[in-house]
Parts: C-alpha cells; sequence; structure tokens
C-alpha cells in the first residue's frame, strides 16, 4: 500500500491556501462558485482518505503528528458533506443579496477567506494526533468563525459575535487547561512531544494519574462542551446560530458543534482506561447531554424565531449524543449515528429556514404561514427538515433515538431514559405547534416568491431523501465504518 | 318439544288483546264507572284494519315500515318465553339478550317512524322514549342477568324453569327485588303509569302515544296489537318468577300462567288508579332505582352464594 | 408470501407515482384508486388463504439497520387484521375517487394519494411485522401518513389542530411502544418477535411490557381518555380517509394490544379487570359524548371510542376467562371482541362515507342543518339507515352478533368463582346494556335528524344523490352487515385459528361448538323476523284498506302550517340525556330567552367538548408549558452571567464527581 | 533558582489583586502588561535557558507586554465612553473575592496528588487563583476591555501552569498556543472596535439585545 499519508497535511494546507486565495477573488459570484468547486474537490481527497482508512486502517503521516483513524475519519466525512452542502447553498442564499449589492466583493472576499480557514481548522481538530494542536484547531475555528457570524454588521450580529467569541474563547481555554493536566500527569512516563500524542497515551503501559485525568476531563468537558453547545454552557449558540448568515448557521449547527463535540469524544477511551472502566466519566456526560436535551426542549416551546428554534434543537440534539456516548454500548453506535443524521438535518434545515426567511422577510414564525404553497421547495424542505427534527418516522433521526432509549434500558438507566422521552416529548410537542401554521396556514398577504432554479431542489431533497434513506436502511459500509468509529471509543460490537 | 312448549306463545297471540281490557275494567271498577267492554281491543283492532289510513307527505318509507317491522319483533320475541317447565319453542342459552335486543330493534324502528313525520310533538316522544329505555335496558337486563345467576343458566326458560319454591325459601328477600325491578321495567316498557299515561293523547307529558300520533288505519291496527304483546311478553317474565310451578301437568301449568296474566293485568290497573304518574323528570330516577333494585338483589344472591 | 409483497410493491409504487405525477390530478385521480383496489386485491387473497387455509408463512430478509430484521409473518390474527384492511381500504378508494373529484385542481391531489396508498401499504406492514423496528417503522410510517391524509384540508383552522392534537397523541403513545420493544427485545438482545416470549418467565416485566402496550397501543386504539385525537382528527379528515382511519387504523391498536398479549404469557387476573374497566368506560362515555355533538363526524368518531370500548371489554373477559380458566369464556369473549373488529370496520366506514356523502351533497356536517335527505338521497339514507341499525347493535346485523358473543361469554363468567370476576362481568354486562340503549338513541337522532322529517336548510333542500362510485360501496358494506348478521354460525368458524392463537397454550375445546348453535339459532331468528316482516308486510299491503290511502300534511295536534324550524332538532332530541348525564360531559350551554313584549329573536346552542382534552390534558399542557417558561429566564442575554454557567458547572461537576473521593 | 520562580509568582499573584482593586481600564491595561512580562520572564528564571524557552518567553514577553496592551489602549483610546472600570461586584469586594480565591487554590492543590517534576509547590496554586481570579474578573466587570484582561489573566495562568508543570511541552504547540491566543486577543480588538462603533458604548452588560 502507498502511504496515502501526505493527503492529511494537505487536507488542512489546502484550505489554507484557498483562504488566501480567496482574497484574490474577482467577483462575489465567483468567490462562492470557484469556493464550492474547491470543497467538492477537498471532499474527493478526503473521501479518499476516509476510505482508506476504513479499508486498510488509521492513516499516520509526519512523525505521527498527523493521525486519521476510524472515529476522525467517520467525522471526517460529515464535515466534508456538510461543507459540500452549505457551500453550495451559499451560492443560492447570497444571490439575491448580491443582486441587491449588499454582498459586496469585499464582504465575499473575506467570507469566502474565513470560510476555507474555518474548514481548514476543522480539518485540524480532525486530523491531528496531538491533542494541543487539535486544541489550536478547535480554538482556531472560534476565532475564524467569529467574524463569519456579523458578515452583515447588525447591532444584533455583532452582540451575537461578542458573546460567541468570549464564551468560547473562556471555554476552550478551560479546555486547555485540562490538556495540561492530561500532560502533566503523562509526563511521568512519557516525554517531549509523545506526552501528548494521542496515539501514544492510548498505549496500555503508559500509566495515568486517575485523580488528575478526572480533574483533566471534567476541565475537557466543560471546555469543549461550551463549544458544543452543552447546557448551561450553551448560552452563546442560539444567538450565534439566529444572527449569521443561513449557510453559516448551517455550517455552524451542522459541523462546528460535531467538532468540539469530537473533541470530547477522544478523551473518552483514556478517562475509560484511566479509570479502570468505571463508567466513572460517562456519568458526567449523561448528566449534561440530559440538561441538553432538557433545556432544549424547554426553550423550543415559546420560541417565535425560526433559526432560534432551530438553535435549541441543536442543543437537545447535541444533548442526545452527549447522552448516547454517555450510556455506552449500543448507545455510542447510536450517538454516532446520530451525528452524522443531526448534521445533515440540521445543515439543510438551517438552509430552507434561511430561504422562507428570505421569502417573508423575516424569521418570526407567527409570520411565516403558508410556506408549503408559497414555496413548495423550500417551504416543504423545512417542513420535512423539522419532522426528521422531532424525531417522526422513518427519518434516520428515529432509528438513532430509538437506539438511544435502548441503550439506556440496557443499562438500567431508567431516569435518564424517563427524562430523554419527556424531553423528546416536548421538543415533538413545541417544534409541531409551530411547524403546522407554518406549513399550512394561510398567509395574509402571499409575499412573492424568489426565483428557484430547478437544481437547487437538489440541494434539499439530496440531504433528506438520504434521512430518509439512513432510517430504512444503513448501508453496510456505513455501518461498519460507525462500528470501527464506535470500536476507537472502546465499545466492541 | 311439545305442543305446551308452543301454547304460551300462541295464546298470548289471540289473547294478549284482552290485557288492556282487564286492565281498563279494572280502573273502570275503581272510579266507580262501569268501563269498556273487556274484548274493546278485538273490536278496535277490527274496525281499524277495515278503516282506510291517512299519511303525512312528509313521511317516508321509513314510517311505514315501522307497524309490521314491530310487530314482527314482538312475535319473534314472544316465542323466546318460556312457560313454567316448558322452554320456549326458541329457547337457547343467550336468548335473554335476544329479547331485549328485539325489543330494542322494535323501538329502533318506533323512534324512526316518530322522528320520520317531522312533528316537534313525535320528536319530543321520540327523545323520552330513547331515555328512558336507555335506561329500562340495563335495569331488565340486570334483573335477567341477577336470575341467571341464581340459576345458573343464561337462557330464559333455564332462568325461568329454575326458579323453584326452594328458591323463594332461600333467596326470596332477592327474588322479590329483582321481581320489582322487573315490575318497574314492564310498567315502564309498557308506557303505563307511573311512567306515562296510555289514556292522555293530547298532553305533552306522554311518551308513547305521542310518537304513534300520526299513525292511523291499518298501521294503527299494527301497532296496538304489538302494544298488546308487549304487555303479554313482559308480563309473562314476572309471571314466571311469581309462579314456581315446576313439576305440576302441563294444562295446569299453562292455565295457571295464563290466569297469573290476567292477574298482572288487574294489578296494572290497580296501579294505575292508586298512583299518579310521576313527573317526567323524575321518571329516570325511578328507572336507575329499578337498575339499583336489580343490583341489590344480585348482591343479595351473591350472598347467599357464598 | 409473493400476493403480499406484490400487495406492498404495488401500493408503494402507485403512491410514489401520485407523487411524480401530482401536476395531472386527472391522472392521479386513475392511478391512486386503482392502485389502492389492485393492491388489496393479491393482499385479500393471501389473508383468506391464510385464514381459510391456514396457510402460515413468515419471511426473513436481511436488513441492514441496527436491531431491524426485514421479518414479516402471516399468522391467523395477521390475516385476520388484513381482512378488513384492505376491504376497507380498497372501498375507501373507490368512493374517495369520486369524493375528491371537486378538489381537482385545487388541491395537492397527488400527495394525498400517495398517503392514501401508504397508508394502507403500512398498515399491512404493521400487521404483518415480526420484528420491532419494523414494526415501529411502519407503524410511524401509518401515522405520519395519515397525519397528512388529516392535514388535506389544512388551510382551516380545526384542521391544523387536529392534525397536530393527532401526531401529538399518536407521537406520545409511540414512545410508550418504543420502551416496550426495548423491554421485550432485552433478554435476548434481539428485536425479532420470535425472541419476545422469554418476558413472560418474569411476570412483573410481562405485567410492566402490557401496561406499556396498553397506553402506546391504546393511544392509537382511543381508549378513553387516550383518546383526544380521535374525536378531532376523524372529522377533519375528508370523508374517505376518516372511514379508513375510525374503521381500520385505530384497529392496528388492538391488533398491537392483541400481538403483545401472545407474548406476554398467561395473563394474570387483574389484566382482564384492567381492560374491562377501560372498556367500560371507554365505552359509556364514547357513545355519551356521541350523543352530545351535533357535528356528524364528530359524533361517529365518538361511535369509534365506544365501538374500541365494547373490543376491549370482549377482550378483557376473554383474559378473565383464561385468568380464571374458563376456556370458553375465554373463546368467546376473545371472538366477540374479534368479530366487532371486523363488524366495527365494516358500519363505521359505511357511515363515515354517508357522512361524506352528505357531506359532498349539503356542504355541512351540522346535523341540525340538515334534514329530510332519505327523499332526495335514498340510497345514501337506505344504507346509513342499515349502519345505525348494526351499529347499535340490533339483530339481524352484524353488531348484534359480536355484542352476543361478548354478553354470551360476559354471563358465562356469571358462573364463576370469585366475587371480583363476578363484578367484572356484571359491569361488562350492565355497561354493554347501557352501550346498547344509548347508541340506539344515539343513532335515531343522528338518523332522524339527516334524513328523516323536513330539510332545516336550503342546502339540505337542494341535496343530490352522490354518484355510482359513491354510493356503491355503502351498499356493498351495507350488504356485508346483513350477511355476517345471518352468517354468524359460519363466521365464528373463520374466527377458530385466530381465537386458539390467541388462548396460547390453553386448550379451548370445541368452543365453536358451543357458540354454534346460540349463534345458529340467532341467525334462524334473524331470517325468520326478515320473513316474518315480509309477511307481514304483505298483509298490510293485501289489506283492502290499502286503496284508502291520503295524504295530509303531518297531523301535529291541530298545527295548520307546522315549518321545518318547527321539527325538534338534534340538540333536543338528545338533550333530556346529556342533562341527565350532565355531570361527566360538562356540556356548555348558551342561551339568550326572549325579551321584552315583542321578542325578536332567542337562540339556545350547546357544545360538550372533550371532557379529558379540557380537563385532563389541557391543565397538563398548560402547567408544563408555564414550568418551562420559568426556565427561559435564564437565556436574559447579559453574557457575563453566562460565564459564570460556565464556572458553576465546571464547580459543580468538580464537587459532584471528585467530592466523593 | 527557585526563589526566582517564586518571586515572578509572588508577582504573578500581586498584579491580579492589583487588578482586582483597579478602577481605571487604562492602568488596568498596564497591570495587564507587566503580569504579562512576569508570565514571559517565568519561563527564563524557571530552569536551564535553551533557544526554544528562550524564544517562546521573548515571544510571550512581547506579545503579553507591549503587544497586547497596544492593541487595547488603542481600541479604549478610540472609544469615547468611560474609561472607568465598571464593576458588578466592588473592588474591596473583589479583593476579598481575591483573597478566598486563594485560599481555595492552595486547598485545592493540596486536594490533588503531587506532581513529580513542579518547579516550585507555588506554581500549581498561583495558576489556579490566575485562572479563577481571571474567569472572576470576566465575570464580575462589565467592559468588554475588561473582560478581554480577564481573559488574559486566565490565559497567564494556564501558561504559567504550563510552564511550571510541563516543561516538555514541545515548542510547535506552545508556539500555536501563543498564536491563538494572540489572534484571539486581536480578533476581541476589533470586535470591542466594532461594538463601540455600533453601540457606542463598550459595555458588555448592555449587549442584550438577544434573549430567549
Amino acid at each position: 500500500m502507498i502511504s496515502a499519508g501526505w493527503i492529511l497535511p494537505a487536507l488542512v494546507a489546502a484550505p489554507a491556501i484557498l483562504a488566501g486565495l480567496s482574497l484574490l477573488a474577482r467577483s462575489p459570484r465567483a468567490a462562492l462558485r470557484v469556493g464550492a468547486a474547491a470543497t467538492a474537490a477537498l471532499a474527493l481527497a478526503a473521501g479518499c482518505a476516509v476510505a482508506q482508512v476504513f479499508l486498510h486502517g488509521p492513516l499516520q503521516c509526519a512523525g505521527g503528528w498527523f493521525y486519521l483513524d476510524a472515529l476522525s475519519a467517520y467525522h471526517l466525512a460529515i464535515l466534508m458533506l456538510v461543507f459540500v452542502l452549505c457551500s453550495c447553498f451559499a451560492i443560492v442564499y447570497f444571490r439575491e443579496e448580491i443582486a441587491a449589492g449588499h454582498f459586496t466583493r469585499k464582504l465575499a472576499r473575506r467570507y469566502q477567506s474565513l470560510w476555507f480557514g474555518s474548514l481548514a481548522a476543522m480539518n485540524l481538530v480532525l486530523v491531528s494526533n496531538n491533542l494541543g494542536v487539535m486544541w489550536v484547531g478547535v480554538e482556531a475555528t472560534t476565532l475564524l468563525s467569529a467574524f463569519l457570524i456579523c458578515i452583515h454588521a447588525s447591532p444584533q450580529a455583532l452582540e451575537a459575535m461578542w458573546k460567541y467569541l468570549l464564551m468560547c474563547s473562556v471555554g476552550v481555554a478551560l479546555a486547555f487547561a485540562g490538556i495540561l493536566l492530561l500532560a502533566a500527569t503523562a509526563s511521568t512516563s512519557l516525554s517531549g512531544h509523545d506526552a501528548l500524542l494521542w496515539t501514544r497515551l492510548m498505549n496500555p503501559a503508559v500509566t495515568l494519574n486517575p485523580m488528575l485525568v478526572k480533574v483533566a476531563f471534567i476541565f475537557l468537558v466543560v471546555g469543549f462542551g461550551t463549544k458544543a453547545g452543552l447546557a448551561p454552557m450553551h448560552s452563546w449558540l442560539p444567538d450565534a446560530h439566529s444572527q449569521s448568515p443561513s449557510p453559516v448557521s448551517a455550517m455552524f449547527s451542522g459541523i462546528l458543534l460535531t467538532t468540539a463535540m469530537y473533541g470530547i469524544l477522544r478523551y473518552i477511551p483514556l478517562v475509560e482506561r484511566a479509570t479502570g472502566n468505571t463508567g466513572w466519566g460517562r456519568e458526567v456526560l449523561v448528566a449534561l447531554g440530559l440538561l441538553s436535551v432538557l433545556v432544549g426542549a424547554a426553550f423550543v416551546i415559546g420560541q417565535q424565531d425560526v433559526k432560534r428554534l432551530l438553535a435549541y434543537s441543536s442543543v437537545e440534539n447535541m444533548g442526545i449524543i452527549t447522552l448516547g456516548i454517555g450510556l455506552g454500548g449500543v448507545g455510542v453506535y447510536a450517538a454516532l449515528l446520530h451525528t452524522l443524521n443531526n448534521s445533515l438535518c440540521k445543515s439543510v434545515s438551517f438552509c430552507c429556514a434561511g430561504r422562507i426567511g428570505q421569502i417573508y422577510g423575516s424569521l418570526d414564525m407567527r409570520r411565516i404561514k403558508g410556506m408549503l404553497k408559497v414555496s413548495p421547495l423550500w417551504g416543504g424542505g423545512l417542513l420535512a427538515g423539522l419532522m426528521a427534527l422531532i424525531g417522526v418516522a422513518p427519518f434516520a433521526l428515529f432509528i438513532s433515538e430509538f437506539l438511544t432509549v435502548r441503550a439506556a434500558w440496557n443499562q438500567a438507566a431508567y431516569w435518564p431514559m424517563g427524562l430523554l422521552l419527556f424531553g423528546l416529548g416536548l421538543v415533538f410537542i413545541g417544534v409541531l405547534r409551530k411547524a403546522i401554521p407554518m406549513a399550512w396556514e394561510p398567509p395574509e398577504s402571499a409575499p412573492k416568491p424568489l426565483r428557484t432554479y430547478r437544481a437547487e431542489a437538489l440541494l434539499v431533497w439530496t440531504p433528506l431523501a438520504l434521512l430518509l434513506l439512513l432510517g430504512l436502511w444503513i448501508p453496510r459500509p456505513l455501518g461498519a465504518m460507525i462500528a470501527q468509529a464506535a470500536a476507537v471509543l472502546g465499545v466492541t460490537p | 318439544m311439545s305442543i305446551w312448549n308452543f301454547s304460551y306463545a300462541v295464546l298470548g297471540l289471540l289473547l294478549a288483546p284482552l290485557l288492556p281490557g282487564i286492565t281498563n275494567r279494572t280502573k273502570a271498577v275503581f272510579a266507580g264507572r262501569h268501563g269498556q267492554p273487556l274484548l274493546q281491543t278485538y273490536y278496535d283492532l277490527a274496525k281499524l284494519l277495515r278503516k282506510g289510513a291517512v299519511y303525512s307527505r312528509t313521511t317516508s318509507w321509513v314510517f311505514r315500515l315501522a307497524p309490521p317491522g314491530g310487530l314482527a319483533c314482538l312475535v319473534v320475541a314472544l316465542f323466546l318465553v318460556p312457560a313454567g317447565d316448558f322452554a320456549a319453542p326458541l329457547a337457547f342459552p343467550g336468548d335473554l339478550i335476544l329479547l331485549a335486543y328485539l325489543l330494542g330493534l322494535m323501538r329502533f324502528m318506533t323512534v324512526c317512524a316518530a322522528l320520520d313525520t317531522g312533528s316537534s310533538f313525535e320528536g319530543m316522544g321520540a327523545s323520552r322514549e330513547v331515555q328512558f329505555s336507555a335506561l329500562t335496558e340495563p335495569a331488565l337486563i340486570l334483573g335477567l342477568a341477577a336470575l341467571a345467576y341464581a340459576t345458573g343458566s343464561f337462557s330464559l326458560s333455564g332462568i325461568f324453569g329454575g326458579v323453584t319454591r326452594p328458591d323463594w325459601l332461600q333467596v326470596g328477600p332477592a327474588l322479590v327485588l329483582v321481581a320489582a325491578a322487573l315490575l318497574i321495567v314492564f310498567l315502564a316498557e309498557n308506557s303505563r303509569i307511573p311512567v306515562d299515561d296510555p289514556n292522555t293523547h293530547l298532553e305533552l307529558t306522554m311518551i308513547h302515544e305521542v310518537m304513534i300520533l300520526d299513525y292511523s288505519g291499518p298501521d294503527l291496527a299494527f301497532i296496538l296489537y304489538g302494544a298488546s304483546l308487549k304487555l303479554w311478553l313482559l308480563g309473562a317474565l314476572l309471571v314466571n318468577i311469581f309462579l314456581p310451578l315446576t313439576g305440576r301437568s302441563g294444562p295446569l301449568q299453562i292455565a295457571c300462567l295464563v290466569a297469573g296474566m290476567f292477574v298482572v293485568a288487574v294489578v296494572t290497573g290497580v296501579i294505575e288508579s292508586v298512583m299518579a304518574r310521576l313527573s317526567l323528570l323524575k321518571v329516570p330516577q325511578l328507572l336507575v332505582g329499578a337498575a339499583a333494585l336489580s343490583v341489590l338483589g344480585f348482591v343479595l344472591m351473591l350472598r347467599y352464594a357464598l | 408470501m409473493t400476493p403480499i409483497l406484490t400487495a406492498l410493491a404495488i401500493w408503494l409504487a402507485t403512491g410514489v407515482l401520485c407523487l411524480a405525477f401530482a401536476k395531472r390530478p386527472r391522472l392521479v385521480q386513475v392511478i391512486g384508486p386503482a392502485g389502492a383496489v389492485l393492491g388489496s386485491l393479491p393482499a385479500l387473497f393471501a389473508a383468506s388463504r391464510a385464514l381459510l387455509c391456514g396457510s402460515v408463512w413468515t419471511l426473513h430478509l436481511p436488513w441492514p439497520l441496527p436491531g431491524a430484521n426485514f421479518v414479516i409473518g402471516m399468522d391467523a390474527i395477521s390475516a385476520f387484521f388484513t381482512l378488513p384492511i384492505v376491504l376497507i381500504c380498497a372501498l375507501a378508494a373507490i368512493y374517495g375517487r369520486e369524493y375528491l373529484r371537486p378538489y381537482e385542481g385545487r388541491k395537492a391531489l397527488g400527495t394525498s394519494w400517495c398517503m392514501f396508498n401508504l397508508l394502507a401499504a403500512s398498515m399491512l406492514l404493521v400487521v404483518l411485522a415480526r420484528n420491532g423496528v419494523l414494526f415501529l417503522l411502519a407503524w410511524e410510517a401509518m401515522s405520519l401518513s395519515s397525519f397528512f391524509l388529516v392535514m388535506f384540508e389544512g388551510e382551516k383552522t380545526e384542521v391544523r389542530r387536529a392534525g397536530w392534537t393527532y401526531l401529538v397523541a399518536t407521537h406520545i403513545g409511540t414512545a410508550f411502544l418504543l420502551v416496550m420493544f426495548v423491554l421485550l427485545g432485552q433478554p435476548t438482545g434481539s428485536l425479532d418477535f420470535d425472541g419476545f416470549g422469554r418476558i413472560a418467565g418474569t411476570p412483573a416485566l410481562a405485567s410492566l411490557a402490557f401496561v406499556l402496550a396498553v397506553v402506546g397501543f391504546g393511544t392509537k386504539a382511543g381508549f378513553m381518555p387516550l383518546h383526544v385525537w380521535l374525536p378531532e382528527a376523524h372529522p377533519a379528515a375528508p370523508s374517505h380517509v376518516s372511514a379508513v382511519m375510525s374503521g381500520v387504523m385505530i384497529k392496528t391498536g388492538i391488533y398491537g394490544l392483541l400481538r403483545t398479549l401472545l407474548w406476554l404469557g398467561p395473563p394474570p387476573l387483574w389484566w382482564g379487570y384492567l381492560l374491562v374497566a377501560i372498556g367500560v368506560v371507554s365505552g359509556v362515555l364514547g357513545v355519551l359524548f356521541a350523543l352530545a355533538q351535533h357535528d356528524l363526524k364528530r359524533l361517529l368518531a365518538y361511535h369509534s371510542v365506544e365501538n374500541i370500548g365494547i373490543i376491549v371489554l370482549g377482550l378483557g373477559i376473554g383474559l378473565i376467562g383464561l385468568g380464571s380458566h374458563h376456556p370458553l369464556v375465554a373463546a368467546l369473549g376473545f371472538a366477540g371482541g374479534l368479530l366487532h373488529v371486523v363488524n366495527h370496520a365494516i358500519f363505521k366506514s359505511l357511515l363515515f362515507m354517508g357522512a361524506g356523502s352528505v357531506l359532498h351533497a349539503t356542504g355541512s356536517r351540522e346535523l341540525d342543518q340538515l334534514g329530510g335527505l332519505l327523499k332526495s338521497m335514498p340510497s345514501t339514507g337506505a344504507t346509513f339507515l342499515a349502519g345505525a341499525a348494526a351499529i347499535s347493535g340490533l339483530p339481524p346485523l352484524n353488531g348484534f352478533v359480536s355484542e352476543f358473543l361478548i354478553y354470551f361469554a360476559a354471563f358465562g363468567l356469571l358462573g364463576a368463582s370469585g366475587i371480583p370476576v363476578v363484578l367484572a362481568a356484571l359491569a361488562a354486562i350492565v355497561s354493554l346494556a347501557l352501550i346498547g340503549g344509548l347508541a340506539a338513541a344515539c343513532f335515531t337522532k343522528a338518523f332522524g335528524t339527516i334524513f328523516l322529517g323536513e330539510a332545516r336548510s336550503s342546502q339540505a333542500e337542494h341535496a343530490h344523490e352522490a354518484g355510482p362510485c359513491m354510493r356503491a360501496p355503502p351498499i356493498l358494506l351495507a350488504a356485508l352487515c346483513l350477511t355476517i348478521g345471518v352468517t354468524a354460525p359460519f363466521v365464528i368458524g373463520v374466527l377458530k385459528p385466530v381465537v386458539n392463537q390467541l388462548a396460547g397454550t390453553t386448550d379451548l375445546g370445541d368452543w365453536t361448538g358451543a357458540a354454534a348453535l346460540p349463534l345458529a339459532v340467532v341467525a334462524c331468528v334473524g331470517v325468520g323476523l326478515l320473513a316474518l316482516f315480509c309477511i307481514l308486510a304483505a298483509v298490510r299491503a293485501m289489506l283492502p284498506a290499502r286503496r284508502m290511502t291520503n295524504e295530509a300534511v303531518t297531523w301535529d295536534c291541530g298545527y295548520i302550517a307546522p315549518t321545518p324550524r318547527m321539527q325538534y332538532t338534534a340538540s333536543s332530541f338528545a338533550d333530556p340525556l346529556t342533562r341527565f348525564f350532565g355531570a361527566v360531559l360538562g356540556t356548555h350551554r348558551k342561551f339568550s330567552g326572549p325579551r321584552g313584549f315583542f321578542p325578536d329573536s332567542a337562540s339556545y346552542s350547546t357544545e360538550t367538548p372533550d371532557m379529558s382534552r379540557e380537563r385532563l390534558y389541557k391543565p397538563v399542557f398548560i402547567a408544563v408549558e408555564r414550568a418551562m417558561s420559568k426556565f427561559r429566564w435564564i437565556q436574559h442575554g447579559r453574557l457575563n452571567l453566562y460565564i459564570l454557567y460556565i464556572v458553576l458547572t465546571l464547580l459543580a461537576l468538580l464537587t459532584w464527581k471528585l467530592g466523593k473521593s | 533558582m527557585n526563589a526566582w520562580t517564586d518571586i515572578m509568582l509572588v508577582v504573578l499573584i500581586l498584579t491580579t489583586f492589583w487588578l482586582l482593586g483597579s478602577s481605571r481600564l487604562a492602568s488596568c491595561i498596564r497591570i495587564c502588561a507587566i503580569q504579562g512580562v512576569a508570565t514571559g520572564l517565568l519561563g527564563v528564571v524557571g530552569g536551564g535557558i535553551t533557544i526554544r524557552v528562550a524564544a517562546i518567553s521573548l515571544a510571550v514577553i512581547v506579545l503579553k507586554g507591549l503587544a497586547f496592551p497596544w492593541l487595547l489602549s488603542r481600541a479604549l483610546r478610540e472609544s469615547n465612553t468611560s474609561h472607568e472600570v465598571q464593576p458588578f461586584v466592588g473592588y474591596v469586594a473583589s479583593l476579598l473575592v481575591g483573597v478566598v480565591i486563594l485560599g481555595l487554590s492552595f486547598w485545592a492543590d493540596s486536594c490533588l496528588p503531587s506532581l513529580s517534576h513542579v518547579a516550585s509547590r507555588l506554581v500549581v496554586p498561583v495558576a489556579f487563583a490566575l485562572l479563577i481570579a481571571g474567569l472572576f474578573l470576566i465575570v464580575a466587570r462589565k467592559t468588554a476591555v475588561n473582560q478581554v484582561l480577564g481573559y488574559l489573566v486566565m490565559e497567564n495562568g494556564i501558561y504559567t501552569f504550563g510552564f511550571g508543570v510541563v516543561r516538555e511541552i514541545p515548542a510547535l504547540v506552545e508556539l500555536g498556543v501563543l498564536m491563538d491566543v494572540f489572534v484571539a486577543v486581536f480578533v476581541m480588538g476589533i470586535a470591542i472596535y466594532r461594538i463601540n462603533r455600533t453601540f457606542d458604548h463598550i459595555d458588555s452588560d448592555q449587549l442584550t439585545l438577544l434573549k430567549g
């Protein structure tokens, strides 16, 4: 087998270079189009790497600094999927703004450059083996994406950006403290670079002080949890999601949170081993996961802004993922599947919500009425997305939620199961109560529908069809991928 | 199966119109009047059958369907009623339910026919009819269920053949309660005082009579005859309880039972003479009371069974 | 199994085709119904073969979905429930084709037919599924497709409310099923139905599963007080859909309950008591609420609750019979409940079709707007009357047969030892009697107000009979009502394998023999009744008086010109009963009496909202929403405090997780 | 060499207390600069000076001692709002909290298993104290500039911990971290600038348009 390791640094370097090149874009339209094409090409390359991982095992290069195993490859695949989707959607989303002159060349250059920067940073998170570098990547995503929120500087957007910036920076700084603690205990047996290399830390010969690992893990969970939007550290999330342009919201919700979550996932096997597989760390995750589900549910009810609604649903879904990981066993499988489902579903929902917002000139759900008639494509997409989000079968989220419930029962975690079902029920009721009038209530004055091209339908229906498919049939390779990723987390099917 | 199995039903078909006559004569005696001839109902029927009919333009075939339909129900039901030892011709386990539902079918048709006239009066009567019958039906079935529990059989023939003199000695109080309930059901179903007054036609308080206001001629004859059959039918249940004649010879039993029917008619007349019709709002209470009596009887029997 | 797969394929394919050709309503109106009918034929064939020839099969296909296998199977119970599903779906599709014609070009008929065929397919899958995940997916697909069917006229406020209530209720029910399947699947680690029987080993878990099943399936079936969605959704849906939903879809809940019972081992007595209690409550309250309604379809929907109550009563008696070792009682109870499933499917869809035709002809579902339609819509009126008589349980129609069996079983229990058993039987008997009387009251009201008397509005006056496609299915169904009624002894033979399967290991003996005699007499009496009626009618016709018939206005005690407005209305007809049960119903009365010397207007109206909605769910929902909104202050917008949350979480976790060590 | 490390650590603590008690934004920035320099020196005085340590220390001193203060002062100068620290928690109370934080840090340190190769016994508690005090500053101060300063104090705490405890951290990671912190402050500076331009204040307490 030829070494495919070179592809890993390229996955970071190429978007970084593209970020620079984007500053030279000739026109906004070109910036977006070339951006989408380049993202697609990158996705192909990443796809090759992912395939390599699942066919031939983990990839490594640069002396073990870059490392791609099943867990990160799975996340990488999701990441590229979301980025391709959002890049394509950006072309549609900004079309009216370009025409109206709101999205100038300067803005487009900045936007596209930050976009690629974020991509590079997230790729860095996923492909680096060094926990410190991974942290650098997470912090970099915060900093680069912060300005994406306020591409259009409105007071609200600025406020959202400031909150995002400060909360995530503080949170991630705490995570760094955790990493240092871990390195401190590891450096008794490992030296130099090795103390932060995940593969070395996973070496069974390495003994870690359980107490320090516990403290480190709590710092890490709180730190990365802030970025992942776990309650009660989620406060930045609805603001940032609702104020950014929709492609950015979609990207945030679809992958940014997941990347931070990935940060937590990496530490789970370490903690499990250090604490003697007592499930100590999982309890933390179960608690935070449940809290997120309930907080998400509480805020979904009575929400008026459609993007905020989706944002709280993200809190809830990250809660479900955390809960699944925390429950262990089949729950890990469920959580990983849910990660994919949530990413797909959230990005398409945000895209549709953004477009619907453009059509109605408002994101207030009391003003969005009869969207099925007004815009069958985007309205239908949003309705389907919302339905999928609340776990209506046969969309895939139903399956992953069912598996989470099953995991809870198998672990005899009856209270968490009950609370999870309660939360899911609340979200269902809350979202449906908004979705039905949005879809069917006759509008007082019909807003003029925006121009829709046939190809745009692909953007909406492909991910939804995929979700539907995943709810009915999980292709064997994908199942194997998830199983391998779960194996990294110490779960054998 | 012998001739005696059929005799009671056939006698019923022949003698039923006599019952209203006896009741009316009793009432007349109480009122100090001479009263109608005993055979008055026969005369009425004969006259009506010869007359023509007037139909409202509002009515449809539903209106015309009710008289023969209702009569058919009652005739069939009559063949479900046993006579002492002799099982009814159609006796089978569960026939008491068929009996109740045949009455229900008849009522369904009558009520629909009443509504078919589009008259507010007939609608009112129909409304009351369904209200009261919805309450009598549980009382009837409960009463029969109590008897079924006591006798361990759930065919009318088994039940009434099973009520024996020893039963009266053992569970007499319970039987009295059930019989009282059945008496109320008898009065209510046949639209007698204290539930309804068969003699009023133009008052706002009537039930059965007002439903058939628009009938005339042969249709009315069918209905009148049907009403007599219903008296016979439900009266027979009462008689069967009070006359535990098992083991006697056939003619004696039948004779006693027919005599018993006449006694029931007399008792009805007595009740109608000494009581006033209840206020309509109180009728449901009476009917629920009947159901309560049945339940009480049932509970008493449960106690005895232990 | 080929016919079943063919049926599923046809339904799914035509469903997709309908969606694909959504822009051409005419074409869709052909493909959709044709697909529904064509698909039902092979399924009907397969089900009857399984039921009559006992050909039982299962099909295993690998299915890459966690916990899932594509396992479908046909056994007696599945076949038995398949029959009404395919029958009613096919007839409703024929009916729907004409019913939907006025909407051509105005509404998304493509979606509607797609969902209709999906609904048919998913219902079939529900009764055939032999794997938990497959079952749940089919179950949810069924809910979702029927939700979209309900939302057909989503621009109306009440329809949106209905859709919301429906989906929420059904989803909450599904949550219980989710837990139940997880529970059942735990001992073997597989969600295939084969292994679920293991649960019988631990009675406590079996009881838990039973309760979960009662709640989960009861929500779909419409057990009081889980029925709230029913009186909302059924009126909101187009009538052919109401027919399917009320006729067969809610029966999948009964199917699920029965299927669960098969796994749970010998039932303890209290399961039977629970079911009898549910049956009594659903039956009596269902019919009472029906009585208080003046919207025809709402009234019919409440009757579904009532009839589900009767079915559950039968099943409960059956369970008590099993538990107290009365095999005959068990057999008769189950048989009665099962037969009522089919019977209710037949007459309820018949009645909903009738309601649809009335709605189609007059544009109104308000009873008090209608009247005298029997003359303008003779076919619809006659079939509606047959349905009304059947649902009131009157002989010689099918409703009587199933109620008779349940009575029969309950009377059989009277001889049992043990006071609770006897009291349960007594409760069943009393409530059946009460239900019978009240149902008759309700349907005389409905039929009388709609079809008899004089028209109360101009729409009713100008009503016209529906077309052939809307007339034929009700006629067929009415004929079925009578057929089942008079062929009951043979029908019971069809039930035999189903009941025997339900009894599990208990040997029921030759129960059909015991039931056949009474049923034979009942059937004979039915035929005799018809014959006697014909004779009497002939006698009546031959009487010489026939020649002297006159026509006049209604006598009405001397009124010269009675007007239609003077007729008794539906509300006033039901008023004595609704007042009598006023404490339960909570009817709102609005009355403004005549005032002054020359009063010009007076009005009186009643409205009976659903008790459990108003007094149970609404307060709970409001309380939960209030409780949840209390949390909302945590998102107050102050960044400092947000960061404080992070710090506090950190500290809380540190003290919680490290404080112990 | 321990003595020098301890002195630096004490400087860190003292500057933190000073910061907690200061009322003028400009002086807060200056104090922070001093603390930054002290943090940088910590690396140099702590042990054998390698090129790596020297380079990083230099970078820290330049960034934290010069670049950040300059950036923040600029942001402050261009804002036309009050140059007062606007505390939620008063200065005296803040100082008291600082004392409590310090006490808590020492207690927490005693709870943790001792790390074998710590440069000084003071390192861990001081790092904790800085971390928590930084968080406290973010929570208890209204102006955005002050929150950035809080973030920097926190960062200093983490850096102290890193340098004191995990001396072998590879330079690349450290530089990456440093780079991120630099960008963070840079971005925050720009954000403050834009907030000031849009809202006419840099009072983060008043940024409450988004809620619920």
